[in-house]
């Protein structure tokens, strides 16, 4: 008969109508400012950099291997290697990103930077609240403004944060018992060859600690084939904060 | 001499020049409407309730919304609305004066220009009901007739016309339902 | 003390008009009285504004407006000034005048028709024996400032909005002003307070005589109510506007406070219209049963009224749109035979002098009507659910 | 049987003065003393879903012609896959159909996975198919929801819609990250495992399912309304779809069993049992019903699929993120999207990344059976036609 579908119809909305009032399956609003849904661990929004430890400046886990940079699929940063090295919590020399810049306004927020990188350097953020009245330099974020300490990471991503941890302090477990294993036969040697030349000893300690390829100063074109590490910056000696070089993208 | 009725002979006499001096036809239409206003609210101060009412339903309502319609309706693809050429000026003014006349003389022969003496009644609805279903029945029936086969007619005229295609291509063996 | 409350507008408004000279006493009484009918309408339109948002909300699990004000109820004013400080855009090929006009030629004739509602015993702005067609009259004249409103915009969606509009009106005017006539025959006068009192309780019934508590009254009631939903473009007959189709219809070009007044007008229409059904068909200021007469007159006018906007809400919340050519089927060959057909029973109910013998004659015909007429009007075009089969099986549902 | 001011050029309706001195391009005759009326729906028009533009001639209120013209989303989506990685296609890839991103994902690994002769794990093939029949779910949810409000329905409708494809959505987050543009899946497998309580949360989510579609059909599938809106409007012929090609629910609207996840069998679907609903019609109603009807069916697919899933590992242990170049060759890879058929055709040449790369779109081939459709019927049953259609504007002009 015409006219009970929509009395139908009219029974439906009038149920959700009163159920809107009891039901919490039937309001579904979030008054957001106020109320906050809690994030989902795997929540991503835009990248950011990890360091170890309260300075960002020392302690950036990016080596500028420039992976991130090459598989980007919208191409939004950019990376110029430092000129210099740095010890890497393995205590290896590793070179550090003079400039990383990332562009959020091209960024797509596809993770594949997280996933290409092998230094778990880089890592999805989730703050979404960046709105900014400069859509062009506010948007381009620089190292410092995307360098963030891994005690963020630890508290957003727990789960995926704790495995990371776990490998590293095994790594570095693993390295430094290395290195004491090296340093152990290195003693054994240097006290098997103390019988021997001493004075070739030391030269041959000193060549070790040199990096290779130590040459001139390098031009003021970056670029990976240009950045070189400074003669002298031998291994456990921390250098200075790298001043950042003026050029933005 | 009410100022009711200097405003609504106002907006009659305004509106009917409006109605034959406006260029464009929908605004002579409009100002119609506004003599047609005028001449309900002439009714309504001379008590005449249902009249002036029935004169907005149906004039306002209904007529001028056909002549809008068929202004719009009846413009063919070319050329402008036909031009008034200068004679038929004359033949106009004639018809008018000869309605004014006509007017004029049925007035004087009916009130004679002298104020009643007997204080005026007014019917009410009720009364035009009982006139209308006693005394005035058969042409009221006749009327009812006329309309109603004017009705058919209109409603004969609307149907669509059974030749060839539609406009435009339609799905096989589906006519639109329109 | 309960007629004193009953009458409380009514002694203020006789308060106020005895200290004036008595020169001036209809005039002052005429202006107090459209003030309040003005002040007190428009403040209706903008809550109803926000509580249909509210309301709608709610049907859709949402929170609706509930920013300014408490719980959002001042948003009506947010939204007035804005649409007051708003720029005037008219269009530049557009017909100035006409333009101009059209939000006032719509916006006046709805007003007028607040004049003839009883709002309450002895409260109607204007008492007149033909207070109905007074009403008709007013609504009736609302068309030409669509047309006006659509044509002078020069746009080809306004356009199409106004002879949609128009077409619609048109349409549903004859089952609108044909669904009323039952309840004059019955009442015997087009005076809408003359409606009210023939409503009322007899001294010693319990219950009021209103039409909506006889067959044909019912029949006519919901035929009025739908013709009012499509008189004041509500949804489902919100076509005119479709805002899918033709994006906003024949107020497309107006922005600003003319668009917020075609807004008032087509809410001032609603009201109008239910304040009609609850003065014809809905016994107007009287209570429904005589132990509930102490409760003010005016009080069961805006609750009934209230109501009924509430229904329009919810329907709007509900259904989709009719089409065009639907609705004008809808109109000529469902409501109109209905509303032709009630005349006749309404003849015979009074012949009868209704009672169970009204009731045993009434009721079939108008039910029989209806099943006949919807299924005229479904069957035709085989409108039905379906029945669906699944690939390698047979049918299933 | 409407006679306007013909001159399109000043504002949207034409000048008074200068009216029918001549007929301009666009505004003929209907042959019976009026003219046809042109009128552009689109590119901001509130019911072309997105910017798309429908040039349509009416006769009254009657489609006498109606041109589609789209392009104004394009992206350069293929150009940009072939000058990228294949990885780096895949974020590419969410952004065709934005409401369908993970069957979108899912195709492209498929092609690339045919490509380069990888396997997919067990558990990753599971939460392929979970994650591809809650997007059709909420594929289906949001298309019904807009219907509605292309008749009207003031919102209803979507919103209820939108309330359980929220959920759905959440799911997605919790899973991949982001909501939308999931880039879930990888060439070999899925990027990451669901996390602990995802699959439980997932059954919730599917268990109330059904609570939602009742009320959803009793509040629209039988409303005289709606039945009228849509019953007998834009009949689409049997032969028509399949010489257009038209794919999924619109073809299957008229009476053509064909189903990829039946034809095909693609990904495990083999292993599922559920059953194809056939329209009879090809009518707008049909074209609803039948994304009704598939809901209840993949609901039925996710509880199979819920139930089985196995534990292991989600990603082929050969498949490589970087440096990833398979051999020389070609390879299609399609599935049944919400849409229809999303097909991806690779060629390699040995390179990091394709040599051609080509999108077979679902609502761009689905759409060019539109004029057919609306020819005949009133401007407003246009709207709902192209509603039902379901097209995603980002996947028509990629």
């Amino acid at each position: 008969m015409l006219g009970v579908g929509i009395i139908k119809g009219l029974a439906e909305t009038g149920r959700n109508f009163i159920g809107s009032y009891f039901d919490r399956d039937r309001l579904v609003t979030v008054e957001y400012p106020e109320q906050r849904v809690p994030l989902r661990e795997n929540f991503r929004q835009f990248p950011f950099l990890v360091h170890d430890g309260q300075d960002a400046a020392i302690g950036l886990r990016c080596v500028a291997c420039q992976i991130c940079e090459k598989e980007c699929p919208p191409q939004c940063i950019y990376i110029e290697k430092s000129k210099d090295k740095k010890p890497d919590h393995l205590g290896k020399p590793q070179f550090f990103p003079a400039v990383f810049n990332i562009d959020i306004s091209v960024c797509m927020s596809c993770q594949i930077c997280v996933e290409v990188c092998p230094f778990d350097a880089i890592k999805m953020d989730q703050d979404f609240e960046l709105s900014t009245a400069d859509r062009f330099g506010g948007l381009l974020l620089g190292k410092t403004q995307l360098a963030r300490p891994n005690t963020h990471f630890q508290r957003i991503h727990p789960r995926e944060a704790a495995e990371i941890d776990t490998r590293r302090a095994d790594e570095r477990q693993k390295a430094e018992a290395k290195a004491k294993a090296d340093a152990e036969a290195k003693a054994k040697a240097a006290a098997a060859a103390a019988a021997g030349t001493a004075a070739a000893t030391t030269t041959a300690a000193v060549d070790a600690a040199k990096p290779v390829g130590a040459r001139p100063a390098p031009t003021t074109v970056p670029g990976p084939a240009s950045a070189r590490a400074l003669p002298g910056a031998g291994a456990g000696t921390v250098p200075a904060a790298p001043s950042e070089p003026g050029g933005q993208v | 001499m009410t100022p009711w009725f200097l405003l609504f002979g106002g907006l009659v006499v305004v509106g009917a020049l409006g109605a034959m001096a406006l260029r464009n036809p929908v605004h002579c239409g409009l100002s119609l409407v506004v003599t047609f206003v005028g001449l309900a609210g002439t009714y309504l101060d001379l008590g005449a309730d249902f009249l002036g009412l029935a004169q907005i339903l149906v004039y306002v309502g209904a007529v001028a919304i056909l002549l809008v319609f068929v202004m719009l309706l009846t413009r063919t693809g070319r050329g402008e609305s036909p031009e008034v050429r200068p004679g038929g000026w004359w033949w106009g003014g004639l018809v008018a004066a000869l309605v004014a006349v006509g007017l004029v003389g049925a007035l004087a022969s009916v009130s004679g220009w002298k104020p009643r003496s007997e204080p005026m009644t007014f019917p009410t609805v009720r009364d035009l009901g009982v006139a209308l279903m006693t005394d005035f029945v058969l042409p009221l029936q006749l009327v009812g007739v006329v309309l109603t086969a004017a009705m058919i007619g209109a409603a004969i005229l609307a149907l669509p016309e059974r030749r060839g295609g539609r406009v435009g291509r339609t799905p096989k063996g589906e006519e639109p339902e329109q | 003390m309960a007629a004193n409350v009953d009458q409380i507008f009514v002694h203020l408004m006789q308060m106020m008009v005895d200290r004036v000279p008595d020169a001036v006493a209809p005039w002052v009484r005429a202006a107090v009285g459209v003030g309040a009918v003005l002040g007190l309408f428009g403040l209706l339109f903008g809550l109803t504004t926000v509580c249909e948002r509210k309301g709608i909300a709610r049907m859709q699990n949402r929170l609706g407006p509930n920013r300014v004000g408490p719980f959002g109820f001042l948003q009506f004013a947010a939204d007035g000034i804005k649409s007051l400080t708003k720029e005037d855009v008219v269009p530049r090929s557009a017909d100035r005048v006409v333009h101009y006009l059209a939000p006032l030629a719509l916006l006046t004739p709805v007003v007028l028709t607040f004049l003839v509602l009883p709002f309450g015993r002895n409260m109607v702005l204007m008492h007149v024996d033909t207070g109905l067609l007074f009403f008709f009259a007013a609504g009736a004249s609302t068309e030409l400032a669509v047309f006006m409103a659509g044509w002078s915009s020069r746009n080809k969606y306004s356009l199409l909005g106004a002879m949609r509009a128009i077409a619609q009106m048109i349409s549903y005017e004859l089952p609108f002003i044909l669904s009323t006539v039952g309840v004059v025959m019955i009442a015997g006068t087009l005076s809408t307070v003359g409606i009210v009192e023939s409503q009322a309780a007899r001294p010693g019934e319990w219950l009021a005589r209103w039409n909506l508590f006889t067959p044909w009254g019912l029949a006519a009631f919901l035929l009025f109510l739908i013709a009012a939903f499509a008189e004041a473009n509500r949804s489902p007959f919100d076509l005119p506007e479709g805002e899918s189709e033709i994006v906003a219809g024949y107020f497309i070009e107006y922005s600003g406070f003319k668009f917020a007044l075609f807004f008032m007008a087509e809410y001032l229409g609603m009201f109008a219209s239910s304040g009609m059904a609850v003065t014809l068909f809905l016994g107007g200021w009287t209570a429904p049963v005589a132990a509930l007469d102490w409760i003010p007159s005016w009080l069961w006018f805006f609750g009934k009224l209230l109501a009924l906007i509430a229904l329009f809400i919810w329907v709007r919340g509900t259904t989709p749109r009719l089409r065009m050519d639907q609705l004008m089927d809808f109109a000529w060959k469902f409501m109109l035979p209905l509303a032709l057909l009630i005349l006749p029973v309404v003849a015979v109910w009074h012949y009868l002098g209704g009672g169970w013998r009204g009731w045993l004659f009434c009721t079939p015909v108008l039910a029989a009507a209806y099943v006949l007429l919807g299924r005229a009007l479904v069957g035709r075009r085989r409108i039905q659910r379906r029945v669906y089969r699944y690939a390698g099986e047979g049918v299933a549902s | 049987m409407l006679t306007l001011d013909a001159d399109g050029k000043q504002g949207g309706g034409g000048g008074v003065d200068r009216r029918f001195e001549v007929l301009p391009a666009g505004v003929e005759s209907n042959g019976e003393g009026g003219s046809l009326l042109e009128i552009s729906m689109g590119p901001q028009h509130p019911s072309t879903h997105g910017v798309f533009r429908m040039d349509v001639v009416l006769d009254g209120e009657t489609v006498v012609r109606l041109k589609p013209v789209f392009g104004y989303l394009h992206r350069n989506h293929e150009k940009i896959a072939e000058n990228a990685s294949y990885l780096a296609a895949m974020p590419y890839t969410d952004r065709l159909d934005y409401f369908c991103s993970l069957t979108n994902n899912w195709a492209y690994a498929l092609a690339v996975e045919k490509l380069a002769g990888l396997q997919v794990p067990e558990r990753a093939e599971f939460l392929r198919v979970i994650t591809a029949e809650l997007t059709r779910l909420q594929n289906h949810v949001c298309l019904a929801g807009f219907l509605m409000q292309d008749m009207g329905a003031s919102g209803t409708p979507l919103m209820y819609g939108f309330r359980e494809r929220e959920k759905i959505l959440d799911l997605f987050e919790s899973l991949t990250g982001a909501r939308m543009m999931c880039n879930y899946m990888r060439f070999g497998g899925c990027r990451t495992d669901a996390p602990p309580g995802w699959l439980e949360e997932a059954r919730g989510v599917v268990d109330r399912f059904p609570r939602f579609l009742d009320e959803f059909e009793n509040l629209l599938s039988g409303n005289e309304i709606m039945m009228a809106r849509t019953q007998g409007v834009g009949v689409l012929t049997r032969e028509l779809a399949v010489s257009a090609s038209v794919t999924g629910p619109v073809l299957r609207a008229c009476g053509v069993d064909y189903d990829l996840r039946k034809v095909d069998g693609y990904g495990i679907y083999p292993r599922f049992h559920f059953r194809v609903p056939l329209g009879d019609h090809g009518d707008t109603y049909d074209r609803y019903m039948i994304r009704i009807l598939e809901m209840r069916e993949s609901l039925a697919i996710l509880r199979q699929a819920l139930d089985q899933i196995p534990e292991g590992p989600v990603i082929d242990p050969k498949a490589k993120l970087r440096g990833f170049r398979p051999k020389p060759g070609e390879a299609y890879g399609r599935i049944e999207a919400p849409k229809g058929e999303l097909g991806f055709y690779l060629i390699s040449d040995g390179t990091a990344n394709p040599y051609r790369y080509r999108v077979r779109p679902p609502s761009l081939i689905n759409l060019t059976v539109l004029e057919d459709l609306c020819l005949g019927h009133n401007v407003a049953d246009t709207v709902t036609i192209l509603g039902s259609i379901d097209i995603v504007l980002g996947e028509v002009d990629r």
